[in-house]
């Protein structure tokens, strides 16, 4: 569709809760140090297919997958039986809606995925959680509470923690799913921004209810309607000149 | 749309508000009150069981010096010659309530983490009911089963453990409030929001990991409050002990020696011959004063841990 | 409690000991009447059963001990009367693990020697008490403190009731001591003559001396009815309100059948019975109305059966 | 901190080790806990099977262990049951309404509050000692079955206003301001709406409370309970008006864990056969009360959908 | 502001959750039998508003009211402390976000708010059920099975129902809270329809989410912002030509 570089790949994805087919044969190329934005009224099966990207279905029993999603460069594919979920979630890190810190210090937050991988090593340990914390623009103002809990921070810093918490192990693709739905409008300006300073170093997905946020941070964007995928190309293509009626007709709000 | 003639209120326009009897109101007032005291009923037995057992053991403590009371290392009440030491039924009682903990808490947590953790949904929900039928059985078969079957499989072990030792009954109180820890502590995990969860496994942590570095933290004051719960239900245990622990006022922390706990002591004496009225029948009072008092301060323990854990994440 | 139910109602209570014979009567009464005549019998020890039964809350009072001078004081002063009823005896047995060879003979006083108080705590070893055996630890099991087995025993063997060391392991289920003993080599114990029947093959039964020249006697049926059985065998009684036996027809009628057919019942719970004559007499204290007790309000050790029948004659 | 896939792979391994250690561990301890719990059951029922017959459910206690039955025991501790029930559950799902739909954060609600998790953990003895105390004593009711149902009342009011609790909260905020915005007071909101979807939690509660109390040896002993009882308690209904009959209340008693501990304690082995066959049926008892929990549950929960 | 009847009127009114103040001074008329919208972003106070005219936060300890709301034509103060909630309830219905029914049959559900009025006679109630049900559109769905349970319709029947139930009892003023938002679309329209069909008979005050929805079924509509009442006015004029600035980037859609 373009010359740039595929991070990774969607093929004929179909996903199935239980019976429900949430997923019908998705198609999508998610572009290389890029940001990509999901979009669709709400139960089109957008989270449901971010999610498929770090197998977080794979938590509740009754969810079956079909088709593939193809990481670059080495070309495996993520959904493929022999490959370890874990294996793929160490890779790919996600941001949720609501900010999830864990009940720990704000220095145990971001230090967790390093420790997971084995890190042990304090100086390191520190220099990682800085460096993450700075790169999610909110080490300012948690410098000098490492050690405060971090539940106890306002909800655009905790999703902020969550960013870095996620960023410190640094992963080649991030997911996030509506992360600033929770938040009020300054809040979620600060998080916009950051996407769109974490863009150009990171491969990005990301899903969003609001179209306005879609089309600043965004540089591809793919619409879903009911668990299809309607449309995908340049995030000013599709808002300018959709080719589908149904991504013209949501665009232009006329449902949802 | 006017307003129709619906009983009880009257058109808009007539009148300025709908009628609302005086009864409905009066009728709120009355059931608020009956509630309020049926909650208060509550307050009212702890309140009678503090005043029973004070009213009860008045008399005993008008014989018996506070002072012997509480440093007295020997307890033969019943004997010629009397002595009024309670140490040695709260050390039967501390030891028992160690031994016990020393088996419920590692392996009521290690059940409740695998329940809520690992199991397979459908093995959580077939255990649980089934572990809770451990509160069913009467807890005189219990009694019986450490006497006869777990003190002698650890003399097996231990040739010089006596017949009757805490060593035992400690270990099958262990094993009844088992079920009682795992379920509140699996209750605590799974109030923790699978968003965290979600959050650790998205990081690439293990089930272990996300067990023992996320949840168990999240819960651990629900955890922690079905420990102080489960130190209640050891302490307050009394059939078991009473059969296969001796009731041998013994002042020692040694499991192996037979000891007596205090409500031992209370169940002996209720089921002997002792006269109402004596000061070895109060006795039990001012030994059941001591108990209550224990167990509150871990239920107040508890409660407050309890609470703290409702309002975290 | 309703009227109608007093009236077919007969309350017994009391002595553990006493409970088993008591509730064999009763049991049997109960069926014999077709259930026209309602018996309950309670456990709540000697001394408990006398404090209702002076309050006038029971008919009955089971007694593994003579009536007390404070109880009769306490009957007194509520304007209770009381008729003395030997029913049976009882033989308290010492008892050692099947692998102890040393200790098969005991004298009183060594008996002595390991309960008293004084022994708590320093006599823990059996070669303490007779340097004949051997030098091991000595386990001691024994009835429950407050129980009237526990106030017998010490009574006779150490001279004053209650009188012990505190250092044994008690209970109020013999079963538990039975087990105790049968898994100890080196564990001693004491408790009624029924669980020792029960568990012969488990216990071996202590024969004991009166002192060190008198012969060494096992607890048996027999040993008991000639005396020599001593000092640890026992009568045991039931004591009814003179009130409720006159007043109403089914007290007295359960307590004379309680007196003539008892004798099976006791011998089928493994208590010793009386002589037929000791029966006929209580009979005739019963119709007649013969109040108090003979026993002079005092505990007494080593009754014989021709004592008690001689002073119940009188 | 991207690890290359080696480090990757020996990562996994390392932890899918675990994994599978823990759940080794999990599902021993769990086995072993349900292997005590089933050698218990077995063991009872081996050594009681001989005696479980009709007639071990029809005879009287009896000095013969091969005649000697439970009728009078399991005739007491369903009355006991019933007056439990009776006492317990008005006064405890009142409480808990109180606690859930009226009290605000007051101190008052607090100390209620507290006491009622206090009295969740006394030791049932205490309960017997209070029961003595007080109702045996001072109120004068004697070693009836009323004191014993009033005493296990008390004992099992914490574990009725705990699920009440619970299954009241369990009713979501939408339905109760449904009915409010209709016009309803609270006091018909709770009477048409919270009780009734919580009533099947309520029920699994009182059960739940009820088999723990079946169970429970230590109070009543503390009570004195008889132990040779070969009659049946008055019946509650008569023919002849009133029909209603309180005799029964005031009726000596046994119950099922005494009669137990009453055989157990017996010299003659044959009476530890009846024992077991008691404990089985107590068992027994305690199981199909948890079953019927259960089964509310399911129920309610396939009924009640919000 | 125009000559038609007021039905009831908001003054200076000010709302407090514990601390906070969500409503700041807040004046608003609701004229008779017509329909005004509050529009506004999230969080803004809108549910708050219309919470006030039933007294529903009374139910929550910790809120303070400051101001009145007028009810006419009697002329009360609704929020007055001498007004009992429960007659302001009876008088003032209202419909919710999510539909809830109560977990009872469907004729039970339309039948509370009339046995809560006293209402015993079975062939009144079936009557006004009846009349209920039809007024809501959804009688033709369920006049064949009335005891069947209302939680086994669907999320658009079930809200119709709550409809019915609230028009069972004839209040004079209907608050409906973002009642299509948990819908799909074919429901919503059919609510929409519904609420059209509806005024001119009955006062209604609408929140929604949904600019578009606003626009088909309101002809008064209230804009919020943080709290406060920004503007208000015919809805026309309001989307076509706001005053403030605030609505127009509001209705433009630059912000939320
Ligand atoms: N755990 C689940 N089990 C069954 N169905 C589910 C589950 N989660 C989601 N669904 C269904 O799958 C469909 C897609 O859901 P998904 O959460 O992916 O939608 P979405 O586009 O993210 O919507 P939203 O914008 O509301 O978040 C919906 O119809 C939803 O009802
Ligand atoms: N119970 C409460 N306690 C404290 N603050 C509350 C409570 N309910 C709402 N708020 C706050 O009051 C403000 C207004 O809330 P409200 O629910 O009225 O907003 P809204 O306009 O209805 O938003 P939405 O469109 O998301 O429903 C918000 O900031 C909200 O966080
Ligand atoms: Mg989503
Ligand atoms: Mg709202």
């Amino acid at each position: 569709m373009n010359s740039e570089e595929n991070k990774a790949e969607v093929r004929n994805l179909s996903f199935y809760y239980g019976d429900f087919c949430a997923l019908k044969d998705v198609n999508l190329p998610v572009m290389d140090k890029q940001v990509t934005a999901l979009i669709g009224p709400s139960g089109c099966g957008k989270s449901t297919l971010l999610r498929c990207f770090n197998r977080m279905h794979d938590l509740y029993p009754g969810s079956r997958y079909q088709g593939e999603i193809r990481l670059y460069p080495d070309d495996v594919d993520l959904l493929a039986a022999d490959v370890d979920p874990i294996e793929t979630r160490l890779r790919i890190g996600m941001v949720f809606q609501k900010p999830n810190p864990f009940p720990k210090s704000i220095f145990e937050n971001v230090a967790y995925g390093l420790r997971i991988m084995g890190e042990r090593r304090p100086v390191v340990l520190a220099e990682k959680v800085e460096k993450a914390l700075r790169d999610a623009a909110i080490w300012d103002e948690v410098k000098d509470r490492l050690d405060n809990l971090a539940t106890s921070l306002s909800g655009g810093q905790q999703q902020r923690l969550c960013i870095a918490r996620t960023l410190a192990t640094e992963p080649e693709i991030v997911l996030f799913d509506e992360p600033t739905s929770a938040l009020d409008p300054i809040a979620t300006a600060n998080i916009e921004e950051l996407i769109m300073e974490l863009r150009n170093k990171v491969t990005i997905l990301i899903v969003t209810h609001n179209m306005q946020q879609a089309g600043r941070v965004s540089k591809y964007t793919a619409f879903m309607y009911l668990g299809e995928l309607i449309e995908y190309g340049e995030t000013e293509q599709i808002f300018t000149k959709p080719k589908k009626e149904q991504t013209e007709n949501y665009i232009t709000g006329r449902f949802g | 749309m006017a307003m129709g003639a619906v009983q009880g209120v009257v058109a808009v326009g007539a009148s300025l508000r709908p009628v609302r009897g005086r009864w409905s109101k009066l009728r709120e007032r009355m059931v608020e009150v009956c509630l309020f005291a049926a909650a208060l009923s509550a307050v009212l037995i702890t309140a009678a069981i503090v005043a029973i057992l004070l009213y009860e053991s008045s008399s005993f403590f008008a014989h018996v010096s506070l002072r012997e009371f509480f440093t007295g290392t020997q307890w033969t009440p019943l004997f010629e010659n009397p002595q009024y030491g309670i140490l040695p039924l709260v050390a039967g009682t501390l030891t028992t309530s160690l031994v016990a903990l020393l088996v419920a808490v590692p392996m009521g947590t290690v059940l409740a983490i695998y329940l809520s953790e690992f199991a397979r949904p459908l093995v959580r929900e077939v255990v649980k009911p089934i572990l809770e039928l451990i509160s069913g059985v009467p807890t005189v078969v219990f009694g019986y089963f450490a006497l006869l079957f777990i003190t002698p499989m650890l003399q097996n072990v231990m040739p010089n453990l006596p017949g009757f030792n805490m060593l035992g009954p400690g270990i099958v109180i262990g094993i009844m409030i088992v079920p009682y820890i795992s379920s509140l502590s699996e209750d605590a995990m799974r109030a923790v929001p699978m968003h965290l969860r979600e959050a650790s496994y998205a990081m690439g942590a293990s089930r272990f990991q996300t067990a023992t570095r996320v949840v168990t933290p999240a819960a651990l004051s629900g955890i922690v409050a079905s420990y102080i719960l489960g130190i209640s239900r050891a302490v307050g245990e009394t059939m078991v002990v009473a059969i296969a622990a001796g009731q041998q006022p013994n002042f020692t922390f040694d499991p192996t020696q037979a000891a007596a706990t205090i409500t031992a002591f209370i169940v002996q004496v209720a089921m002997g011959d002792l006269p109402h009225g004596s000061i070895g029948y109060q006795s039990i009072f001012a030994a059941g004063l001591v108990l209550f008092a224990m167990t509150m301060v871990f239920n107040l323990i508890g409660h407050w841990v309890r609470k703290r854990y409702r309002e975290a994440y | 409690g309703g009227q109608r139910q007093e009236q077919v109602l007969v309350t017994v209570d009391g002595s553990s000991t006493v409970y088993p014979v008591t509730e064999a009567v009763a049991e049997e009464f109960q069926s014999d009447t077709a259930g026209t005549v309602k018996v309950t019998v309670g456990v709540s020890g000697t001394g408990g059963g006398f404090k209702k039964f002076c309050r006038g809350e029971t008919d009955i009072s089971d007694a593994s001990r003579p009536i007390l001078s404070q109880e009769i004081e306490a009957c007194r002063a509520a304007g209770v009367e009381f008729i003395e009823l030997p029913v049976a005896f009882d033989a308290l047995t010492v008892v050692i693990n099947p692998a102890n060879t040393w200790a098969q003979e005991m004298t009183v006083a060594e008996l002595k020697t390991i309960w008293s108080p004084q022994a708590q705590g320093t006599i823990t070893r059996w070669n303490q008490v007779n340097p004949a055996w051997p030098d091991e630890p000595m386990n001691l099991f024994g009835a429950g403190a407050d129980s009237g087995t526990f106030d017998y025993f010490t009574e006779a063997v150490v001279g004053k009731s209650k009188s012990s060391r505190g250092d044994f392991t008690a209970s109020e289920d013999d079963n538990v001591l039975v087990t105790g003993v049968a898994q100890d080599k080196n564990a001693l114990g004491f408790f009624g003559f029924a669980y020792y029947q029960e568990n012969t093959a488990r216990l071996t039964a202590v024969k004991i001396k009166l002192d060190a020249d008198a012969p060494a006697v096992a607890p048996s049926a027999q040993a008991v009815i000639d005396g020599s059985y001593q000092p640890l065998s026992r009568p045991i009684f039931i004591y009814v309100s003179a009130k409720a036996a006159k007043e109403r027809p089914e007290v007295k009628q359960f307590v004379e059948y309680y007196l003539t057919k008892a004798v099976p019942l006791i011998e089928e719970v493994k208590y010793i019975p009386l002589p037929e004559r000791a029966y006929t007499l209580a009979l005739e204290n019963l119709r007649s109305g013969k109040v108090g007790t003979v026993f002079g309000g005092h505990a007494e050790i080593g009754v014989r059966i021709e004592d008690l029948l001689s002073r119940e004659a009188h | 901190m991207a690890l290359n896939p080696q480090q990757i792979q020996a990562l996994i391994r390392q932890h899918k080790r675990r994994d599978m250690l823990f759940d080794i561990l999990g599902l021993a301890v769990m086995l072993l806990a349900i292997l005590v719990l089933f050698a218990l059951f077995a063991q009872l029922v081996i050594d009681g099977v001989s005696r479980l017959n009709l007639d071990f459910f029809a005879n009287f206690p009896s000095r013969r262990a091969a005649q000697a039955g439970i009728l009078s025991a399991w005739v007491g501790s369903v009355a006991v049951m019933f007056v439990t029930a009776l006492a317990a559950v008005p006064v405890g799902v009142a409480a808990g309404i109180y606690l859930e739909e009226y009290s605000g954060k007051g101190v008052l609600a607090e100390i209620i509050e507290i006491n009622v998790s206090n009295l969740a953990g006394v030791p049932s003895i205490i309960y017997g000692l209070l029961a003595l105390g007080l109702l045996v004593y001072q109120v004068g009711l004697g070693e009836s079955i009323l004191t014993a149902g009033l005493t296990l009342a008390m004992l099992i009011l914490p574990i009725v206003i705990v699920s009440t609790r619970e299954s009241i909260r369990a009713v979501p905020n939408a339905i109760r301001e449904a009915a409010y915005a209709l016009g309803a007071t609270r006091w018909q909101t709770v009477r048409d709406h919270v009780l009734p979807y919580s009533s099947a939690g309520i029920m699994t509660g009182v059960i739940i409370g009820l088999s723990r109390a079946i169970g429970e040896t230590a109070p009543i002993i503390t009570i004195g309970a008889l132990t040779f009882i070969a009659f049946l308690p008055p019946p509650m209904v008569t023919s002849t008006p009133p029909f209603l009959n309180v005799d029964w209340l005031s009726s000596p008693f046994t119950v099922m864990p005494i009669q137990m501990f009453n055989w157990i304690s017996r010299p003659d082995p044959q009476f530890h056969v009846n024992a077991a066959a008691a404990g089985v049926v107590l068992v027994a008892m305690t199981l199909l009360m948890n079953a019927c929990a259960i089964w509310l549950r399911y129920r309610a929960r396939q009924r009640i959908k919000w």
